[in-house]
């Protein structure tokens, strides 16, 4: 097994443990930072020099693997940067909440850094599995460790979120875990040396594989792992449990749980298509990843809890990348490429979400005014973080978007690529009156007076969007090879 | 040895239709629990060929978690909640034992459609095995309380787990430990967020907890708005 | 270009007053009184430049530059006028548009000075004057229009001198016919005659043009009345070219020819004055509007034809 | 190019050093507008080689982003915008300096700045850009730019609705550059503007790329009915960048379709046809709003839809020739195009400034509120005269001279075609009626606002503004009767990029170029006349009235014992009679309170003209998604069990979907 992979895994989980051990409170949150900060680094190490593929590795992290472990490392040092000035930020005590004005207290802090990192861990695991054993036990356990996070502010509205999320994915997973052992019969052809459910040899011995086990594996790990992903119509947990946990928990379900999803149906895909039974599966994804933009849009339009809209966005963006995969090609490379893009805006708006309901205490869209001239940074990266999300030049999406939409016309779905640009535009049109509103005119509280930012709280979404920014300008080298190599291994070109 | 597990796999499917059936929770819980632990012993018996020690362990590990901790942990959160023992349905018992029938007679034609490539212990675990995935389903979508959602979890995953047989080549411990955990955790978590919602609500019904939703816009208290502004 | 043509052009503006005389004698007869003298306009002018002026103390420069402006822009369209067979001073292809442009800029700063004033009512005679303009100019162009379909010249000195009596014996002749009727319906918007204008009324509500230079006096008013002298001159020079196909050698000859035709004109606009009432301000629109349809039936005819 | 690189660089840097500076509003205006005025100037001098001589200057350099290569370069016809869109910026950076201090108090003038120069740049680097990846980010930059300084008074609320209309109008017309540019990469195989012209195009899908770039092209330009977003957008945003927008963004829209023709090999006949449709009625509907406004800005801002559309008759003339092989049709429809490009950039511009200048004096932008400030502010009110006459095509100003290169490729088409050239010639009478339309329009401006006297205490103290204001607008002034003396000049700058659209060999193109100036030059001949005339009857006049006596008195009002400035025309009543006659297109809306009694005490008439096409074609549209997506809402009403139903049913539906039915085997 791989040293790197298993150090990915353990580091984090160790930590959680110790957090969850820890007495006091102060010293978990730079337990925390520190963890992060480590486990990027060592992604770094890896996506610097790739390690070697060795012969059935269950753990092993290869190009798609490291562009999802770098999404989500990345992702999880900005929210735990951000996270100390959170946790700061928070009242301990009982205190009324914003819109029922009922007494509410938050959970225990250790709870909250020790899933936050246990969370980390299972994350990892789900980029490095190469075991779709593995991978379904590392979903599931994504799942569990991110449900007390959602309920971290204890009223019953983040109850409901939570349990709705339990339930919802716990039930998609176990439909998962049927697709798994689908796969594992559709395999009981091929002759691999140790488990038969090893990546490597479901890809080598394709040919061998059962075509109808295989299509029922696909359509039972789509709907599983969709449902966690948030394709529609499995999506219905994600705007409650957006909207309702604290917004760094957000930034990383939405920037990268949900892409760790992904990675689950990439996973399938790739056997699927060893098998030469790609078309099947892509028309499925082209068909999920519209409905998903077109349900988006329908709840955007007029949405009136900024935090929902975001949840919304997500699900649109799901949609965004299955249908690239779905059209194969360069969409394929449009669709890795997307997913970076769209982990590191959507973090960038989850976290200056947090600002803004920590200035306005309200995520009701009517109720935030002015955001310019009350939040001197947070205003703008709000602002930047709209036409980010909706692929405006020069941030990276609109490449992305683009690459896509010219992919869909080269490989001759004109009416799709047309279905394409409508949806998006509508949704662009809906979320334009959703932010403006928001960043414009004069805030309902007179007199205005500039708050004083803390540099916790906006430096790491400013970082989001520089990187956002620069990935439309420039796109360097290492993150491009990585980038080509996983849409290599999805069969896509550049 | 495939009669016995042919009684056994039909045991399941009864006790799934009879749990749709049952119109008290408790009953309910004893029933699937009694499913849990058929499951087990269907888990050895479907392997007496070769009876390895991680088998067992598997097994005993099942009859364990689904046979004796999984309802005591119900039972107990159902207590401390004080929930009230009628399962509260959306569509009336006998409506749902026909729909789950209804269910059955699908997931057979299904199991047509999907032939098992190697001969495995029995025929009937694939259709056994969706039928109580749907019942599993069924239980989920039409019982209003969360404590019988919760089992209606467990159905499934039951479901799920008479597949397991059906593996010709095992799945290697490591991974059907992981499994069994994650499905423990899971139930473990869900008994917890039952007692939260307990504390938090006058009585579990899962049908009280849609406050969250984008029909009606929910009512913010927006501060320094005045209602002219609105 | 020839000197007894050069001639020809200075006589224009010394003659362009006596139409406006001819006018008034017509319907003087048909009045059945003796009128003014030929020469009036001429008095009239040569009054006014002796006069001295008072200005409304509301008025600006460009209230003074209106007339100045005005007389130069039509004094420049006279010279570009072809005096029937004997041609134009200055001809260059496109000419028409300098032409119609032309007369733009002067009503351009007749309207602006009208304004000036800041008085009702010349803010309403130069609304009206926009709105009659505005329609009459599709109608000059369709004119205009066939007259280039029809001689395949762009000057307006090469279509008179490529009107001969074949062209008029020829399917063309028809569609000559046409042009002629819209350019005096233009004529008549164009110079204030009745019916659509009554230049010698005096209840303000009633005019169109006369109450635009209300407050303008002395030189500046002898410069308007000059101006309309001469653009009175031009539009019937354009009707006489069309409606005059003789073509004899001598330039004396065909510059006879062409200013009996231009008291012809003359004539015929004093009878219209006399024999019909001026319409209602509403109806104006309709009868330039009827203008422009009898060009567009022109230029129909003559791409056919052509 | 490197000039010109330092040249688009310049204000960039400039402008982030101005939101740097935000807290200092003079410094941060000396750093955005120094750093504009010195990038123009060094881009106007590093053009002048091309424009002289044609020669082309290109550069490549890798870009390290998916299809992207940054590929620029300065042909004839990139010149020519280049020359306007510098020109005008520097003037209007001269001009936004004092113009944005006075709203120093209460906002910081750093963003403003910033996205100013980003404007100016991006426009610059769009009419360079020679990769389709390079030239989109190019265009959402501007867009994205533009509308930042359109909301910059946001907190008013009709800037922020117009900012929204602004927004979602050139998102969804870069949706159809985008489209655009797939298809043609898709082809091609890479999005590189030389590769587009080597590879010939199947007819019809051809014809598909050139409807894709009218509607993307033109929502940015304005034509009718995609224009709405024009007169809510250029009112709302502060005066030189009204200016900035009207005078030079709407044209770089313009720009894509001269570029774009480039690339689509020979047109059919209905191109020109379709261009020359759009060009009259984006002409005739844009005069007939504009007369109906009552809003200086508002005017101004119909007011570009017809010139839009006028330059849009010219290429459709230019298209038209064409496609019939006649290169001189072709040459002066282009040239006239492009010239009037130029010249609505002159006059416009100023006409904005003038505008601005009025509302930095009186703090007002409705007519009837105005009145008499040619006495108060005899410059701009000069300079805005100027403007008027200028953009109403009259000579001696330069607007008549590119619509008479229009009409004079609509009249040397129509010699011996037959019935085919109707449509040439239609070009003639609707050039007649929006003239003479525009005429009304701008007499109605200039008259009401700048002559009578002033209608309210606000304009009897207004002021001039100050030099930096005025300078521009003077230089602006100079240049319209510039263009119209010194038509051969003008004429020879843009006459080669005529000649490169329309495709013509040197030899023909010499020919015509002999022809043309020599008619030119009348024209230029007509203009100095005009001009000469003036001066001597002035003098004449003069001497008349030299050893007079000229006194003042007040108007000739029939008698009346007191005129008050309210008994004037105003411009409702002054356009009434042309809004009646075309109240069908226009449907206006009269509020009128009838004179009642023997001593009627109040009387009033209120006529208001709302944009048709926005109320009666894109709002309902917008309306009914929304109330669509309202009806949907109950997909996600809060209960779990629907959603578990959702899971459920779909599963189902698949397995028998894909194993049943489709047989998976």
């Amino acid at each position: 097994m791989e040293t790197t992979a298993i150090a990915l895994v353990l580091l984090p989980a160790l930590a959680g443990a110790l957090a969850f051990a820890m007495p006091t409170e102060r010293p978990q949150r730079w337990l925390m930072l520190a963890t992060a900060a480590a486990h990027l680094a060592l992604v770094g190490a890896s996506i610097a020099n790739p390690p070697a593929p060795a012969p059935n590795d269950w753990l092993h992290a290869d190009s798609l693997g490291l562009l999802f472990l770098g999404i989500t490392s990345t992702l999880f040092f900005v929210a735990a940067v951000y996270a100390v000035g959170y946790l700061q930020r928070e009242v301990r005590a009982p205190r009324p909440d914003f819109v029922e004005g009922v007494l509410f207290s938050n959970q225990p802090e250790r709870v909250f850094v020790g899933c936050m990192l246990l969370f980390l861990a299972a994350m990892s695991l789900v980029t490095v599995s190469q075991h779709m054993g593995v991978l379904w036990v590392a979903i599931e356990a994504t799942t569990l460790a991110s449900a007390p996070l959602i309920y971290f502010h204890r009223h019953h509205r983040s109850l409901e979120a939570t349990w709705k999320y339990l339930l919802l994915c716990s039930v998609g997973i176990a439909v998962a875990l049927l697709g798994t052992f689908f796969l594992a019969i559709a395999a009981s052809g091929v002759r691999g040396e140790g488990a038969p459910l090893l990546l490597s040899d479901l890809i080598a011995g394709g040919a061998g594989l059962h075509v109808v086990w295989l299509k029922a594996a696909f359509l039972l790990l789509l709907v599983g792992y969709g449902t966690k992903m948030g394709l529609a119509p499995f999506h219905s947990w994600l705007p409650d449990a957006h909207s309702e946990s604290p917004s760094l928990v957000s930034a990383l379900m939405s920037g990268a749980l949900l892409n760790c999803a992904f990675l689950g149906i990439l996973r399938a895909y790739q056997v699927v298509a060893a098998a030469g039974e790609a078309p099947f599966a892509r028309e499925l994804l082209i068909g999920f990843g519209l409905l998903s933009m077109a349900v988006a849009a329908v709840f955007i339009i007029g949405q009136s809890d900024y935090k929902r809209m975001l949840a919304y966005s997500s699900v649109e963006h799901m949609g965004i990348l299955s249908l690239g995969v779905g059209i194969g090609g360069a969409a394929t490379f449009g669709a890795m490429f997307h997913a970076l893009n769209h982990s590191l805006t959507k973090g960038l708006l989850f976290l200056v979400a947090g600002n803004a309901l920590a200035a306005y205490r309200t995520t009701s869209v009517r109720g935030v005014r002015g955001m310019l001239r009350l939040l001197p940074v947070s205003g703008p990266l709000w602002t930047a973080g709209f036409l980010a999300i909706t692929g405006m030049p020069p941030f990276g999406s609109f490449l992305s978007e683009f690459t896509i939409l010219q992919a869909t016309f080269a490989q001759g779905h004109p009416l799709i690529a047309v279905a394409f640009l409508v949806l998006l535009a509508v949704i662009f049109i809906g979320m334009a009156a959703v932010f403006l509103r928001m960043v414009m005119g004069e805030p309902w509280t007179q007199p205005v007076v500039a708050h004083k930012e803390s540099v916790l709280a906006v430096a790491p979404p400013a970082l989001l969007a520089l990187t956002a920014l620069l990935l439309g300008l420039y796109l360097p080298p290492a993150v491009d090879n990585t980038l080509q190599a996983a849409t290599g291994l999805l069969g896509g070109v550049r | 040895m495939s009669p016995v597990i042919d009684l056994l796999l039909i045991l399941v499917l009864l006790l799934a239709l009879a749990a749709l059936a049952s119109s008290k929770i408790a009953r309910c819980v004893r029933i699937v629990a009694a499913q849990g632990i058929v499951l087990g012993v269907l888990f050895i018996v479907s392997r007496l060929g070769d009876v390895t020690l991680h088998l067992v362990a598997v097994a005993a590990a099942m009859i364990a978690l689904k046979g004796l901790v999984i309802p005591w942990l119900l039972f107990r959160s159902m207590r401390e909640a004080g929930v009230q023992r009628e399962v509260e349905p959306y569509i009336g018992f006998q409506l749902s034992v026909v729909l789950g029938a209804l269910a059955v007679g699908v997931a057979f034609v299904l199991s047509e459609l999907l032939p098992l490539p190697e001969a495995t212990s029995s025929q009937l675990v694939v259709p056994v095995s969706l039928a109580t995935l749907f019942i599993g389903l069924l239980l989920l979508v039409s019982r209003k309380k969360a404590v019988t959602q919760v089992l209606g979890y467990i159905v499934l995953e039951n479901g799920i787990f008479v597949f397991g047989l059906a593996l010709a080549r095992e799945l290697p411990t490591l991974i059907e430990m992981g499994v069994l955990l994650d499905i423990f955790v899971g139930v473990f978590v869900m008994g917890i967020t039952i007692y939260q919602i307990n504390r938090e609500f006058d009585h579990i019904d899962a049908n009280k907890l849609q406050e969250l939703n984008d029909m009606n816009r929910r009512r913010h208290r927006i501060p320094h708005v005045r209602d002219a502004d609105r | 270009m020839r000197p007894e043509a050069l001639v020809f052009q200075v006589g224009a503006f010394v003659l362009a007053p006596v139409l406006l005389g001819v006018i008034n004698r017509t319907k003087a007869a048909f009045a059945g009184r003796t009128g003014a003298p030929l020469l009036q306009p001429y008095y009239d002018i040569w009054k006014l430049l002796q006069k001295g002026a008072v200005y409304s103390s509301t008025t600006t420069w460009v209230f003074r530059a209106g007339p100045i402006v005005g007389l130069a822009a039509v004094i420049v369209a006279v010279l570009l006028t072809p005096i029937g067979k004997v041609g134009a001073a200055v001809a260059f292809p496109g000419d028409l548009v300098a032409f119609a442009g032309l007369l733009g800029l002067m009503r351009f700063f007749t309207i602006v000075a009208a304004m000036d004033t800041g008085s009702s009512f010349e803010g309403m005679g130069a609304s009206r004057e926009a709105m009659i303009s505005a329609i009459a100019e599709p109608a000059l162009f369709l004119g205009l229009l066939v007259l280039v379909l029809v001689s395949g010249s762009l000057s307006l000195t090469g279509m008179m001198g490529s009107i001969v009596v074949a062209t008029w014996l020829r399917t063309t002749g028809a569609v000559l016919a046409l042009a002629a009727a819209t350019i005096f319906l233009v004529l008549l918007a164009e110079n204030a005659r009745i019916p659509v204008d009554d230049p010698n009324t005096h209840l303000e509500l009633t005019m169109v043009h006369e109450v635009m230079v209300l407050d303008h006096g002395g030189p500046d008013f002898g410069y308007i009345t000059y101006a309309a002298a001469l653009k009175l001159w031009v539009f019937s020079a354009l009707i006489v070219g069309i409606l005059l196909p003789v073509q004899t050698g001598s330039v004396l000859a065909d510059g006879g020819l062409f200013l009996a035709g231009m008291l012809v004109v003359a004539i015929v606009v004093g009878v219209i004055e006399s024999s019909m009432a001026r319409l209602r301000m509403l109806h104006v629109p309709h009868l330039l509007t009827a203008a422009g349809g009898l060009g567009a039936l022109a230029v129909a005819l003559a791409l056919v034809a052509g | 190019m490197l000039p010109l690189l330092v040249a688009l660089g310049l204000p960039v840097v400039g402008g982030a050093l101005a939101v740097a500076l935000g807290r200092f509003p003079r410094a941060a205006t000396a750093a955005g507008v120094l750093s504009a005025v010195a990038g123009c100037a060094l881009g106007l001098v590093s053009i002048g080689d091309t424009l002289a001589t044609g020669t082309v200057i290109a550069l490549r350099l890798p870009w390290r982003v998916p299809y992207g290569e940054f590929s620029v370069a300065v042909d004839s016809l990139s010149a020519v915008f280049l020359l306007v869109i510098f020109g005008v910026s520097l003037l209007a950076a001269v001009y936004g300096a004092r113009y944005l201090l006075a709203y120093r108090q209460h906002k910081s003038l750093g963003a403003p700045w910033f996205f100013f120069n980003l404007l100016v740049s991006s426009m610059a680097l769009l009419v360079m850009a020679r990769n389709g990846m390079l030239f989109l980010v190019t265009w959402e930059i501007m867009a994205i730019s533009s509308f930042f300084l359109v909301t910059f008074e946001h907190e008013k609320a009709d800037v922020r609705n117009a900012g929204w209309t602004y927004l979602v109008a050139a998102h969804v017309g870069t949706a159809f550059l985008l489209v655009f540019f797939a298809v043609l990469g898709s082809q091609t195989g890479s999005l590189d503007f030389d590769r587009f012209a080597l590879r010939p195009l199947a007819p019809a899908l051809a014809s598909a790329l050139f409807l894709l770039a009218v509607v993307g092209f033109g929502t940015k330009a304005g034509f009718v009915p995609l224009h709405v977003w024009l007169p809510e957008a250029h009112p709302a945003a502060p005066s030189h960048v009204s200016a900035l927008m009207s005078g030079v963004m709407l044209k770089t829209g313009i720009y894509g379709i001269l570029r774009t023709l480039t690339f689509l090999g020979p047109p059919p006949a209905w191109w020109g046809f379709l261009l020359i449709g759009i060009g009259l009625t984006s002409g005739v509907f844009g005069v007939l709003f504009a007369l109906a406004q009552h809003d200086l800005k508002r005017l101004l801002a119909y007011h570009s839809v017809e010139n839009i559309g006028i330059i849009a008759l010219g290429m459709g003339i230019g298209v038209w020739g064409m496609s019939q092989g006649q290169t001189t049709v072709a040459i002066l429809g282009f040239a006239g195009a492009i010239l009037h490009v130029v010249n609505h950039a002159v006059f416009k511009a100023l006409l904005f400034l003038g505008a601005g200048s009025v509302l930095h004096a009186t703090g007002e932008r409705k007519m009837d509120r105005l009145g008499g400030l040619l006495k108060k502010m005899p410059v701009t009110g000069g300079t805005f005269l100027i403007a008027a006459a200028a953009i109403s095509g009259v000579p001696p100003l330069n607007g008549f001279v590119s619509e008479f290169l229009i009409i004079m490729g609509s009249l040397s088409s129509a010699t011996g075609n037959g019935i085919a050239t109707a449509a040439p010639l239609l070009v003639v009478v609707g050039l007649g009626l929006i003239g003479g339309l525009a005429v009304a329009c701008f007499t109605k401006a200039f008259g009401v606002v700048f002559l009578g006297s002033p209608r309210t205490e606000h304009t009897v103290h207004a002021h001039e503004s100050p030099a930096s204001m005025l300078l521009p607008m003077l230089i602006l002034a100079g240049l319209c009767v510039f263009i119209g003396v010194g038509a051969p000049l003008a004429v020879g700058l843009v006459l080669p990029a005529a000649a490169q659209i329309a495709g013509a060999d040197s030899q023909s193109v010499m020919s015509n170029v002999a022809t043309l100036t020599s008619t030119v030059q009348h024209i230029a001949g007509v203009a100095a006349g005009v001009l000469a005339l003036v001066a001597l009857l002035a003098l004449v006049r003069w001497l008349l009235l030299a050893q007079r006596t000229v006194t003042t008195a007040v108007t000739w009002d029939c008698g009346y014992e007191r005129p008050a400035p309210c008994m004037q025309y105003t411009s409702s009543s002054f356009a009434q009679p042309l809004v009646e006659i075309f109240s069908r297109l226009l449907g206006p809306r009269r509020h009128l309170e009838r004179p009642t009694g023997y001593f009627p005490h109040s009387a009033s008439l209120h006529t208001e003209t709302p944009d048709i096409f926005l109320n009666q074609g894109y709002r309902p549209l917008f309306e009914w998604v929304n109330l669509a997506s309202i009806s949907l809402r109950w997909l996600q009403n809060g209960r779990v069990h629907l959603y578990l139903l959702y899971i459920f049913v779909t599963l189902v539906l698949l397995l028998i979907w894909q194993l049943g039915l489709r047989g998976g085997v």
